[in-house]
């Protein structure tokens, strides 16, 4: 056995560093339309190809195509380049409030916009989102006011946190938002548990979980799996595969080969892989998976294929790992630049048109962040009151809290 | 066990009184609660069909149904991620961790989820979780089923931590944990399952049968979380002690002839201050007791707090008898056991014998 | 959206319950030969359907057919026998053992003797095996001194690991045998950091990790898998599917309609199912996958199909939950029995002599148990010192933990 | 803050010395274990090509190949598993873990697998491994950058809990630990990484380059664990301190003008007993002061320790300094931080004014 040869440790590396030309050719696109749409109560093991394929609708002219089309109005599709564009203002401005020292950190999504406003789109009021940190979309799909969202950025007088959290980690019962928690996997879990719950009391509702590429690593996204295969919960299983963690490109989680669609195969759960770039494909897929959830048929495992154009937040300087200019060569393009094109070619929607929305969002985004400042910014003007960190620890203070704040003198 | 001075710890109400152990005390609790409450789920692993390898939920599945009382995957990560879901969802779910020793790879759903959702959220969002599970040691069960890690609860912020010592409160406890809103790891001292063990391993174990404590009542009772119980009043020295260490602290004082007072925390987070402190201003001594490793165990925390509250009242420095410092040994488990003579000991040395 | 019919909660449940006839309709068992043999570093994309089909090597009348059928000569397939043979024996002394109180528990591993013993005899020297409990074939396979393993079950003065240790809970470095943990899964995930080491190191040394159906749930097993395909370092990954946990059915884990070998797919990591109560099977494949990981190329995950026939440990009583019968009803038989067909088969071996190896070899196991008994059983006779109690903990021991032990007078 | 009586914990050796700050030192150390045996290995997330949030794994890959540092999947129970395995295979693996409030998913492949490998195989398999993660708070990182879990691993026999206040501890503990054959928790207090950061949030911190801790001697030395090192000489009080919390002990002392004793524990398991039970005796009084929350924190450990050895030279109740019972809030940092103000309270009242 002696003849052997030594062994050698593989270790992933992303197609380029900082000073290699950006590279995509491990990602094949497929043209639009080609992928079929199978029946929502089709079994897992009739679309495995699904995973290793990419949903799209939109070809290269903005034009839908193929059976994936959705069914929603000029008005509806409106509605998602308007929030799409809501979501990416709202971060460019929050990216500067972070600059301006207004909060101590904040994270963009662009370039993934559409996942998250179309996902959200085909929800129901009821449902619930068990989102990552990079889902605030999800919220501002529904209009949620935007000025709440930077109190709690902020974390002002008007924090309906009241300071406790981190910035951008919303909570939004009534609109179907989950607590945000800095643990990256945890809420994947919960969210098959929340699911489960909904099939014990013969409820209606779906839950829909979020996890990034990365975190499919975490132990959370197993138990996920497992927990859904075997209850068979109305949830859908999200993963925002962005190409990136932090510096970490997604071939450390995936396994380079593999992807993050296929690893629904080995729970026996439907599968597929989208272009999550594509608005039309996002609200497709999502409504499929969520129709099956609600019909009793149980769990859809996502991939979205996308790009994390931005930082991984305010703290990141991504020069530092990957190619300044990767972003210009994502394949996918950029889902508000690719619904707008469609929507023009459809004749709806205008570059003048586009110009004024943007204005007027810019205008309201600007004066929510205005308001919200006269609320007070971190640790400056109205602040929450030091004693809101004593409470909700439990439901009904105990006593050795209430002596530690009697101690702080709050 | 001379019943001495021993205190009852419930008068006898207008309710029928059955005699119970531990696990039929805790199956009625969960049945009481079930039947009350259908937002009450039960589930981990083993705890369906079989009702757990304990035998806490024999029956509950055919009395209440699959979804309500299920097995689980291994998984105990998964089993208290569920849970926090289902609790942000609505319902009281009450998950089984088979052995204490297997709750670390759930710790942190626990630790980082459930405890601190409430906060996180404003109480938006809550986990009004209870996590049964048999903790201790005493049936040769080595490592990995023997451990006590109630310190590791009870210092996270968010969560409570109650430990029973007897059947009568172990159903009134664990009704009032899945009624209480905030997380709460139930521990159950498995070596109490059949009777009030007192640490002589060597002796026949009298059944709650024949045990005050195994008097449990019918239906719907509480005791309520964050009080402690004099188990047996003494004026020379104060035993701080829960679990089956009540016992075995019992069984010392009576032993030794010294007149201890052994208070039984029952919730060790949040603490009965004010019955440490009343006990301790009283004797002027105060003994520490638990199974669980020394070094920053709960005992560490009891004794500062002694501290801060009675140290001018101290007669003598406070003496932790605990677990050794070591991973839980198989063979020597009787030496790794904290038994009566060890208490004795202690008892001795603080009463400067 | 209020039409919708309630959900309901999906709980899997096992074929048949005490009381009603044992149903393996659900196991489809391929006939022997059928699945093909391919190349070793073939794609794992090219072998996906091996992971639906089961390898079987032996027919009904013990003849060896098809591809996989390994060349090993009849003094191997004696040796194969005799271990498996012994490690029967053993159990069903050490059963009797705790049963009269030599040692507080014991488990046993019988009817998926084969599956430990055939891949020991495939794996090299300094290989090592990161074992759930239930391979002491492992041992035995290597001839093992029996009066060893049965010190260490009786925690008497001869057990090397000075009674620390749960019974049963070998570690023996140079029988490339990891220590046994209670923690279910965890060793999975540590085989594959010691497989790393040793392409770290560019050692030749392959790592084989172990775990049961039931606990795949575990995070471990998912790191283990992530990791696995990220690093490819050599490792065997063996899940033994017995049908059961303690009174939970495979099918909680796998979720009912998937299986264990397919949860390599979404991970890019060649997946085989194989018949493991088949030892020329079970030598075959391990073969194949240590083959595979000497050669750098790589992890193997298997999925051994057998039937856990003893009870789950001695604290168990399995007709609580499963019909008494179940076992006889299996139907890929028993591992001892199909080897002995297939050797009676080829004219190198009868019941005559099967006898005499059965007599000799419970002889040799009763020897051991006496031997071991004079060093004493568990608190009983010669024990190991009180004071092994504070050894190990560290390598030197600390000052706090010196006066502990002088404390307790030891 | 000055420079008084505070005390020089290492001689400028013949050997030639570099201004470092502590992410310079950690990466000297690493670099110098990793020249030497190559049986040293670094991973984690982050931490190849990039070289770590807090870059201090910079160059590594660069200069010891993709094999020996490399990033890691985000999964910190794979780091740590992986870390056991290879520990098994004969390396000494340096794991980061990004953020100690991340460890927890790690939790029971530390707590029941590396800590007790050697235990269950008669030190057959050990597990020599260097876990390096950023502790405590101070950076505005909320309840999830920011907690201190130290007491989550005192409590577990077979492991060491380390944590520096300075570059050259950071350095020449860090080589000490990744020698040491037992797993070793290596806890950086991420706010000391710049500057002896004393608490006072609204002042500039001095860089370590302006600092005499912040030379650090080029090559290999140690700091050998288990001794805790007086950081500052004093007579009227007993301040029991580690990581940042030392430098703002310090600074209360100076503001106060009470001369209090500052201990830099700089290991907490082993702890320094001598050395705390020859100060305690020395000034009768006592302050124990973390950033942890407070029950069941490494403090109630020390303040059972003192009372065990020092108890009848205590001339008032010891006192505890800590971070409150809650998560840790992200607006009120500065209230949660127990910072110069608070803990120069406990030292008046200890000293009964
Ligand atoms: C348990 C845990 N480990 C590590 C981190 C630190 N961390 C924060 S974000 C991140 C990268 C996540 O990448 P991915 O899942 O791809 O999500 P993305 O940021 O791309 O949306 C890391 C490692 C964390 N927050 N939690
Ligand atoms: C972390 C953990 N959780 C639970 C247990 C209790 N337990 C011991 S064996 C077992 C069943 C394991 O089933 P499986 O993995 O199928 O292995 P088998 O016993 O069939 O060989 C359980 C739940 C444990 N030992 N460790
Ligand atoms: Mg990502
Ligand atoms: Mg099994």
């Amino acid at each position: 056995m002696n003849d052997e040869k030594p062994l050698s440790l593989h270790v992933p590396e992303p197609s380029s560093r900082p000073g290699d030309k950006p590279d995509f050719s491990h990602i094949s696109v497929p043209e639009a339309g080609v992928v079929r749409k199978p029946e929502i109560d089709c079994t897992p093991a009739s679309i495995r190809d699904l995973a290793y394929d990419m949903v799209r609708v939109m070809d290269d002219n903005g034009r839908a195509v193929g059976d994936w089309i959705p069914d929603v109005d000029d008005a509806f599709l409106l509605k998602g380049l308007t929030v799409m564009l809501r979501t990416r203002i709202f971060d460019e401005r929050m990216f500067m409030s972070q600059r301006q020292g207004k909060t101590s950190i904040y994270v963009q999504c662009r370039g993934e916009e559409a996942i998250a406003c179309a996902q959200r789109m085909a929800l129901s009021q009821g449902d619930m989102c068990f989102p990552s940190y990079r889902q605030q979309g999800l919220l501002i799909a529904q209009d949620f006011p935007m000025v709440d969202m930077i109190n709690q950025i902020y974390s002002n007088s008007k924090d309906k946190l009241g300071g406790r959290s981190l910035p951008f980690f919303y909570s939004e019962r009534d609109y179907g938002f989950f607590s945000i928690s800095g643990n990256l996997g945890t809420q994947f879990m919960q969210a098959v548990g929340w699911a489960m719950a909904s099939a014990i009391k013969g409820d209606t509702k779906v839950a829909s979980g979020w996890i990034g590429d990365g975190s499919t690593a975490e132990s959370d996204f197993h138990s996920a799996l497992v927990f859904a295969s075997t209850y068979k919960p109305p949830v859908v299983l999200n993963v925002v595969n962005n190409q990136w963690a932090i510096s970490t490109f997604q071939g450390i989680a995936s396994g380079e080969s593999a992807n993050f669609a296929c690893r629904g195969h080995g729970f026996n759960i439907p599968s597929i892989r989208v272009d999550g770039n594509d608005f039309l494909a996002v609200y497709a897929v999502s409504k499929w998976a969520i129709d099956r959830a609600r019909k009793n048929l149980g769990p859809t495992l996502i991939e979205w294929v996308t790009y994390r154009a931005a930082a991984h937040t305010t703290s990141d300087d991504p020069t530092k790992y990957r190619p300044a200019d990767e972003a210009e060569h994502w394949p996918l393009g950029d889902p508000i630049e690719r619904l707008k094109t469609h929507l023009i070619a459809k004749g709806v929607w205008d570059e003048t048109k586009h110009e004024a929305l943007t204005k007027q969002i810019k205008a309201e985004v600007k004066a929510a962040a205005k308001e919200a400042e006269s609320y007070g910014t971190l640790g400056k003007g109205a602040v929450p009151p030091v004693s809101e960190m004593f409470n909700h620890v439990y439901k009904d203070m105990p006593p050795h809290l209430r002596k530690q704040r009697q101690e702080l003198g709050v | 066990m001379p019943e001495g001075k021993v205190m009852p710890q419930h008068k006898t109400t207008e309710k029928q009184v059955s005699r119970k152990n531990m696990i039929e005390a805790i199956r009625d609790a969960l049945d009481v609660k079930m039947a009350q409450d259908d937002n009450v789920v039960v589930f981990g692993e083993d705890v369906g069909y079989f009702g757990g390898v304990f035998r806490a939920t024999e029956g509950l599945q055919a009395k209440y149904g699959k979804s309500r009382c299920f097995d689980a995957p291994i998984s105990e990560l998964g089993i208290i991620g569920a849970a926090v879901g289902m609790g942000a969802y609505g319902l009281r779910p009450v998950p089984e961790i088979q052995f204490a020793d297997y709750i670390l790879p759930a710790y942190d759903q626990i630790a980082s989820e459930a405890a601190r959702l409430r906060y996180r959220s404003s109480g938006e969002f809550i986990a009004p979780i209870t996590i049964r599970t048999p903790t201790g040691g005493g049936i040769y069960g080595g490592q990995t089923h023997s451990q006590s890690p109630e310190a590791l609860f009870t210092h996270v912020a968010g969560l409570k931590t109650v430990i029973p010592s007897n059947p009568y409160d172990a159903k009134g406890l664990l009704i009032a944990s899945i009624e209480d809103d905030d997380p709460v790891i139930f521990l159950e001292p498995k070596r109490l399952y059949n009777g009030p063990f007192d640490g002589h391993h060597d002796r026949p174990v009298t059944p709650w049968s024949e045990h005050e404590l195994g008097e449990v009542p019918d239906g719907h009772y509480t005791v309520p979380l964050g009080k402690a119980a004099i188990a047996r009043e003494g004026s020379d020295v104060t035993i701080l002690a829960y679990g089956t260490m009540v016992h075995v602290a019992i069984c010392a004082a009576e032993e030794t002839g010294i007149d201890a007072e052994v208070i039984d925390l029952r919730t060790l987070l949040p603490l009965d201050e004010e019955t440490i402190e009343k006990s301790v201003k009283k004797t002027g001594r105060c003994i520490v007791v638990h199974e669980a490793t020394k070094t920053s165990g709960f005992g560490a925390e009891l004794m500062a707090i002694v501290q801060e509250l009675c140290m001018y009242n101290l007669e003598a420095p406070i003496i932790r008898v605990t677990g050794w410092d070591t991973p839980y040994p198989h063979a020597q488990e009787w030496d790794y056991f904290p038994g009566p003579a060890r208490v004795g000991d202690a008892l001795r040395k603080v009463m400067g014998e």
